[in-house]
């Protein structure tokens, strides 16, 4: 019973993405999109705290996202997977829910 | 629980106002009162800013429509989850909160709260039990 | 599978509604259903037939209204969040008392109901806004 | 003094256009001059007159046009912000195309030189967005 | 030359008020409309950094938002200055420029 | 300084394609460099994600509107203050935004680079600087 959490904001400017993870339940899966591919940078002021709320859970970057906003996936941090549009289709048919965080 | 009935929760994380998400949540939740589902609201961070008291909005000319969370029990929802660290970070407590009742059926029609304080804990697996999650 | 989309803000101004669309497009391919996609908040502005963008950009209400016609797809506008912010049809227009109209082709305006009625009937709900 | 006005939100959506209202109501009250309101972003959906708010709740749009005629207001929209989103007065309708316009009395659409010339010409340019 | 700021986001939700804060100049106004109107109250996990960052300049807030969101005059943290609309008006015309925090 | 002529500031605070905003404030200063002001852009916060390289926004569908930063220099645009804080915050360098170039026309037409990268003391400064500022 796990459940997909998107969040489409930028840790940097809201704390959306903070309060996604301080929310989530052991095996759920989070994806950011949008300005949220932010929060999957490696090397950021952030970046330890989203490995540290993040530790329970499987963390996905979206990589039409990331490429529009010109961040190479070297840039991403470890832990968290680049998918792509299908991929993202694909982990809302397998897991029980969506929850988008706004 | 049949089939047709599925649990829908409406998480409220925005203050009021400022932007109209709060009020238009608000009217999703009472039309989808009338079609029998099990429906909670859940109020984290901004969001529950949208239950304080005493709001009056005649000096920014926006409509009041905070009264509506005290007609919600007679739509039969009853369930309104308030985060207890999003209070605290927020220096609120439940007593600068409206006090929304409802009439529980099931209890000879007594008079009981509807807001109920649960930590973010609790929370986090409130959202889990969910089949449906509608965010504003 | 049936998903049922949610798109809560207005075209060009926020990427939510790209991104459901490019959503739905992938979902589709891949053999999905998809029971409805409800605009509502400023998303019922993506329903316009009046926008002109720039030639060399995406033309987002030609797009959903395309993409209607291909898969047969339910795309329905939240009457009230309409009536707010200036999304009619020919019958609201009529019924109002405005001397025009501007929903775009493949869109329909309906009440709440139809969000919850597609929460209860897909299997999946997912919203995209801000 | 003389205020230039910008407003960057859609009514309803945001509370700017409310705010802009009020300070704009207030200014003049203690006369000052309001040299222009400019519309950009998605507040150049404030000028729509299709817009059929409930009755209980503010008219965003009906306000403007009464304070515009009242003080002989220049209630400036955007062009290139309003193509994108659906906002057409008579001409642009005809020049793009358009079956139909959509724009509210007292409101103009023009360039963006508009922004500039009021910030040059204003003591003041204050900005209503999000 | 001092600044009128203003900022309408809550600093729950966003980092603008503090960036407008780390940002502003020894006499420069700041005031805090709608939403923002949240970073005048005391007693808040954010109040200590408002007052802190906040101390080389004059802290407003908008009376009207105030009371639209049910927060009493008594709520507002010492050394803010409750206006009202009129009041903005002014500050507007007496600083030399006004910065909108969006 | 002629009486005409005022210093206008553009502050871009705002990541580019999940809104627009940073789309709609380069039309602006587009617009606005006919107007023979005083232009200046600060990117700060967010904004500074504006500037990088490489973006590729084929699988989006949005326009890529950031080759437009490097014509800013054809436009007489040549001071665009970057926010070193900002840029350390998101694990960024120089080395990750695009190179825009103006011709410096007191110096023998020579190409330097339009991005100053300033300290936040001095961003507050630069800010304090100005007749007319435009948020975005």
């Amino acid at each position: 019973m796990a459940t997909l959490h998107t969040v489409n904001k930028s840790p940097f400017q809201t704390q959306t993405l903070l309060s996604c993870l301080s929310h989530v339940q052991a095996g759920d899966s989070v994806l950011m999109i949008e300005d949220g591919v932010y929060g999957a940078m490696g090397s950021t002021t952030l970046a330890d705290a989203v490995a540290g709320l993040g530790g329970q859970v499987n963390l996905f970057v979206l990589g039409e996202d990331l490429a529009a906003r010109g961040i190479d996936a070297g840039r991403v941090a470890d832990g968290i997977t680049k998918i792509d549009m299908d991929g993202f289709v694909d982990m809302v048919a397998s897991t029980d829910r969506t929850q988008s965080w706004l | 629980m049949s089939e047709d009935v599925k649990k829908f929760l409406y998480v409220n994380r925005k203050a009021p106002y400022g932007t109209i998400y709060a009020q238009e949540s608000l009217e999703v939740v009472l039309i989808g009162a009338a079609f029998d589902q099990d429906v909670e609201m859940a109020f984290l961070d901004d969001g529950v800013f949208q239950l304080t008291k005493n709001q009056d909005t005649k000096g920014v000319g926006l409509k009041n429509f905070s009264p509506t969370f005290r007609a919600l029990g007679d739509y039969e929802v009853t369930k309104l989850y308030v985060e207890q660290e999003s209070l605290d970070e927020r220096g609120l407590t439940l007593d600068d909160l409206q006090d929304i009742q409802y009439e529980d059926e099931d209890d000879d029609w007594a008079e009981k709260p509807s807001i109920r304080v649960v930590s973010r804990a609790e929370m986090g697996k409130i959202m889990a039990n969910q089949d449906v999650v509608l965010s504003f | 599978m049936k998903f049922g989309i949610v798109v809560s803000e207005g075209p060009y101004t926020h990427q939510a509604s790209d991104t459901a669309y490019n959503f739905v497009k992938a979902a589709l391919a891949k053999g999905h259903e998809v029971a409805r996609v409800f605009f509502y908040h400023d998303g019922v502005n993506v329903g316009t037939r009046l926008s002109v963008p720039p030639q060399d950009d995406r033309q987002i209400q030609a797009q959903w209204t395309a993409l209607a016609k291909e898969h047969d797809l339910d795309l329905v506008i939240c009457i009230a969040a309409a009536q707010r912010r200036g999304l009619l049809d020919e019958n609201e227009a009529e019924r109002q008392g405005k001397d025009a109209n501007n929903i775009a082709e493949g869109f329909r305006i309906s009440g709440l109901g139809q969000l919850i009625e597609m929460g209860i009937q897909a299997d999946r709900t997912i919203t995209f806004g801000d």
